[in-house]
């Protein structure tokens, strides 16, 4: 075990993948010298050369598009977008091309391919830098879809995601980045996608969360535990394959559920938990389903009206009080 | 000498193929046996044969929506190409993949694709992979004219050229994108400029027009680029310019272009011109002709008995092959 | 009235707008001379000339990132993305551009602008071309999504569409552009965004359905009312701003819903329309939400399994019968 | 002459409101005051200024992620920037966007952008208002050198061509996107072509590239090409070469430059350069210098109380102007 933080811990990933198996491959913008713009990449160019750490012009489009290319023909490459509300500009290659190539060839080709993209807001970075686009991407068959709340599971997911033969968007948050946890250093240590963690056990209310609303909600938990109310804390850590045994367990333990997540509610990945739980768990609840979310408008700049935008630990713990 | 000869038949040969396969496709459509969209290549055959002819096996490919001539000359089997297009169990992507998806992987060629511009990126990639593994490869990219119109083009052929990839981009410049022309001095025109290959300028490359009716132009022309690219000297643009016989899909009624252009192109049929010209080389005589004709009518017919009598796919396998490994 | 086909009803109603307002236009690929690639704009570049009916390259992004710069100066654009599986290519335009616009201007910025896309699979156009991406667009706060079933409510909601001062993605279901139906004349008949239209009464179970499911709905109905079943169609017509009380009040009569479309059913907008329910009517469920729609794979080519994989009037009969 | 003098000392003025409006918001940045990421104009001045003056009223501009000096140049209300970036209520944009999006839509701003590349198409699109409604007004479209890799570039461009929009695209070459230079004979570098204006081949329209640190070369450029887009002539490419004082963002250590390369650069400071220039043509003494400076830095300063004395939004403000008219 050391004790890394998320940039890290991600950082530590990529580094004995690509150790392990010259096929792996870092491409994007300012992932070279620049070290990435959240710094995840580091000093990865100077371990590993500018061969292997490529430093790309402002190409979201042929980046993503090229990954393709260069899975489909042996290698496996870990893309960065600088930012997850870029993900727009190649939702072409990402959804036409990376997630139906298998499938559109009979099972022909494969795209093994990693695309890690820095989400949320809480930067005062504005509306088109603050972007939580995951939603899309649970939408889109084909693909995996990744979102590691602490150092470990970013390591261990990184590693799994690298090695699947599949494309996978994996998120990571950016308040998340200087977060310092437990990481192992056993370079085997890997965690499957599929696999939910639950991050507190509780009797009373479960409440489902992916990425920094995982911390806010164990914050809240924290708070609440001060007063006797104990709640559950599930990590999906990956949004698909989505780990729905876990949740149901859990609601039938509580019969309560609280999905929270740093997205825009209308048409969020919280909207498919509670489909799947509506469907297959409505017995099990004993109240309606409430889902803490971002409001539907983009991210305002001022730091006043993005703290009242972002869904805080307090937001978890009134809703928890109303439902206990 | 005997060599280029055999290589000149054998190109000959695989323009014929394109033409019968294609020809054959166009009357099953018609008879309401494929469903769908086809786009067929007749009349650009010389392209793809010109092309493909001047790759070697580990190089790869990545092809278009209007694709089976691409496939075809690379050396797909007529079979499971038919099949496919049938939507069979068969074919070569079982059935799940038509017409714009038909691709055989194992042969290099990664992808045939409906969207219109997406393979210059993918090409790309593969040229990063020669490089890394240092495999030597090199990938032939075709597109359309109206592709170089997407920013797929403009970014794709950018990065090739920073990376020094391996890549031959080759347009296929067939006047029209549906219903818009290339270029015009006046009205309505999918870009300002005469030359599609103009445009290697931009990104400091080497850029050609070639006629691409001609199949040994075609042919000199990506040889000489593919070479250079293997030995490390880059990518390239190679614009073929060629036309195509039918309409843009099959069912389009061609309002936008009228019968004197198409007759006048019909007179540079790319394969009259290279039967004419071996036999004015005297490398092929009209038995000699007809032989090859027959053959190539009977492989393509064997192809239709094949996919006529094939299996539907199993409706289980509409959920399979969403992630790789999973439909074996 | 007169007879219209859906597809004929969208062209009148463009029509009627340009003739209304000289700052409407059309732009898009093979609108003009080709009537488009469904034949939806027709003659219109006759009647209205190649300044207003404009054919453009292969170039979504431009197409679509220039309609925000004409809305934005005082045009109406109209624009046409041939296939909605094509929407990821100006994804970027859309999401941060057109729909951030208003809010991160401090509501400087107007962009009155119409994106039509035709949706869905059917004919046999395999992955890339049968394409149902409505959802990333509910999810996307700024935007309106507007999906008509029948002509009369094609046309209706083109022209509130065209008139309404933001961004309306407008989808419009290719296997629809044939069907037939009554149309009012009058120049003036719209219908307000958002507001959903109960297509059948009933008071069994209720049916929320868009697109071609409305019609299969109506087809189940028909064969289940022979049988004595009683279904109520819902057809909220305007995905964003969602009619969510229309659909409650009639959860409330029969307390049964199924949420039908042809859309992959993870993250779709039937998980939106379920999490409504899970929150707003949980009591008034007597049974689990069931959600019908296309498996979580591409649309597969070939006619037997392209007929497995839609949602058809079956597939909503078996699952009506299973509940009632 | 009268004319002429009067404008050079206004472009020497706009230049020194940007000078001082940066300098300021570096400060205020270092002190923790203002949220965000801010990317300064300091040092690529004379491209604005000289760009902007180049306008008249009707005309429209789209500015970038690095956009306080357009809006400036347009004639931006100091108070309401300041405050914007400050995140206030009396911000232009209600405290909403920052120094990312700050914009003046009655000026005719059609947004600043943190999309790079993302103005290109804005752009061509209200050329397209210019000829449907016949208002004969020219939109100018700045953007970086890094933004040209983009597709958005290639097909905005593409699409002015082919319709002849009143559309001057302008593009600030600062040597470098973040850290990737936008050329160098080795190395990494986001294309491989010297000059941008190159490019302008590939879509048949004219380009030129001049010295961005000469204001009246700018304005000269610029002024020539509104007046063809205006009269019909249709869009140009005009590549202004400057260089950025700071780094890409405050905070950027710019490992991935020397600080020669930045000295030789401010020796050649687009402001003393033509501050000199006027003291030489004797339009401008010492004095009156000093006179501008002072009523420079007090407006400035002005604007820092102005945006310190203001409120922040009121929470409610959160979910307003998500549709056009709510925010009222
Ligand atoms: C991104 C995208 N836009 C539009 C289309 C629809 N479309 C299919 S083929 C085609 C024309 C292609 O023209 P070109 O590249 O010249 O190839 P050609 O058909 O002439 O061989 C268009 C517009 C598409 N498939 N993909
Ligand atoms: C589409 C997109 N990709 C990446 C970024 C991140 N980014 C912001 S500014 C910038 C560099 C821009 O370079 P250039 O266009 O030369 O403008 P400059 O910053 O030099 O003024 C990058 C990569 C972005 N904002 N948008
Ligand atoms: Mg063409
Ligand atoms: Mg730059």
């Amino acid at each position: 075990m050391s004790k890394l933080t998320y940039a890290e811990a991600l950082r530590e990933a990529m580094a004995e993948e690509m150790e392990r198996d010259k096929s792996v491959f870092i491409m994007g913008e300012d992932v070279g010298v620049f070290g990435g713009c959240f710094g995840v990449t580091g000093d990865l160019v100077e371990r590993f050369g500018e061969d292997r750490v490529r430093d790309t012009p402002i190409t979201e489009t042929a980046i993503v598009g090229s990954a393709v290319g260069a899975a489909m023909t042996g290698s496996r490459p870990i893309a960065e977008i600088m930012f997850a509300g870029f993900l727009g500009v190649p939702m072409d290659e990402i959804f036409n091309q990376a997630a139906k190539m298998c499938y559109m060839t009979g099972g022909q080709a494969k795209v093994p391919m990693v695309l890690r993209a820095p989400n949320g807001a809480g930067i005062g970075a504005a509306a088109q830098h603050s972007e939580r686009t995951e939603a899309w991407f649970v939408h889109v068959p084909g693909l995996k879809v990744v979102y590691p709340s602490t150092p470990a599971d970013a390591k261990g997911l990184l590693k799994s995601a690298v090695r699947d033969d599949n494309p996978v968007i994996f998120f990571e948050h950016k308040i998340l980045y200087n977060h310092k946890g437990e990481v192992p250093d056993d370079k085997d240590f890997t965690i499957p996608l599929g696999k939910a963690d639950v991050k507190r056990e509780g009797k009373d209310l479960t409440v489902v969360a992916t990425g920094i609303l995982v911390t806010y909600a164990l914050e809240a938990a924290e708070k609440l535990a001060e007063e006797g109310i104990e709640i559950e804390v599930i990590d999906p850590r990956t949004l698909v394959p989505f780990d729905k045994e876990t949740v149901l367990d859990s609601v039938e333990k509580t019969g309560k559920l609280i999905i929270a997540s740093e997205e825009t509610k209308r048409g969020s990945f919280t909207s498919e938990v509670s489909a799947v739980v509506a469907k297959e768990g409505l017995f099990l609840l004993e109240q309606p389903i409430k889902r803490i979310c971002a409001p539907d408008a983009p991210v305002p700049f001022s730091s006043a009206l993005e703290k009242v935008y972002i869904p805080g630990p307090e937001k978890i713990i009134s809703a928890v009080k109303e439902m206990v | 000498m005997k060599e280029s000869k055999d290589k000149m038949i054998q190109m000959l040969e695989d323009m014929m193929v394109i033409r019968e396969f294609e020809s054959t496709v166009q009357k099953h459509f018609a008879e309401g046996e494929i469903p769908g969209f086809v786009h067929l290549y007749l009349g650009e055959e010389a392209v793809a044969v010109g092309a493909c002819n001047a790759l070697e096996e580990k190089d790869y490919i990545t092809s278009t929506h209007r694709g089976h001539g691409h496939l075809l000359a690379r050396g797909g089997d007529v079979n499971k190409m038919m099949a496919e297009i049938f939507g069979k169990a068969t074919g070569y992507n079982k059935g799940k993949g038509g017409s714009m998806h038909i691709a055989d992987v194992s042969l290099g060629i990664l992808g045939a694709n409906g969207i219109v511009g997406a393979g210059l990126p993918i090409a790309a990639g593969s040229g990063i992979t020669s490089q890394i593994l240092d495999t030597g490869a090199v990938t032939l990219c075709f597109f359309g004219d109206g592709a170089s119109n997407r920013g797929t083009f403009h970014e794709a052929i950018n990065l090739a050229s920073i990376w020094n990839l391996p890549v031959v981009f080759v347009c296929e410049n067939n006047m029209y994108a549906i219903s818009m022309p290339q270029y015009r001095s006046d009205g309505r025109k999918g870009q300002n400029i005469k030359d599609v290959s103009d445009r290697a300028v931009a990104y400091g490359i080497s850029g050609v027009t070639v006629d691409g009716n001609d199949v040994m132009a075609v042919n000199e022309a990506v040889t000489e680029a593919v070479k250079k690219a293997r030995n490390g000297g880059g990518p390239s643009l190679v614009e073929c310019k060629t036309y195509r016989h039918r309409g843009h899909f099959e069912g389009d009624p061609t309002v936008y272009r009228s019968d004197e252009e198409l007759e006048e192109w019909k007179k540079k049929d790319p394969i009259s011109r290279f039967k004419n010209l071996l036999k004015d080389q005297e490398l092929l005589d009209d038995a000699e002709y007809d032989e090859l004709k027959e053959k190539v009518e009977a492989r393509i017919k064997e192809a239709v008995d094949f996919s006529q009598n094939s299996p539907d796919p199993d409706p289980s396998e509409v959920t399979t092959d969403v992630y790789y490994g999973e439909g074996v």
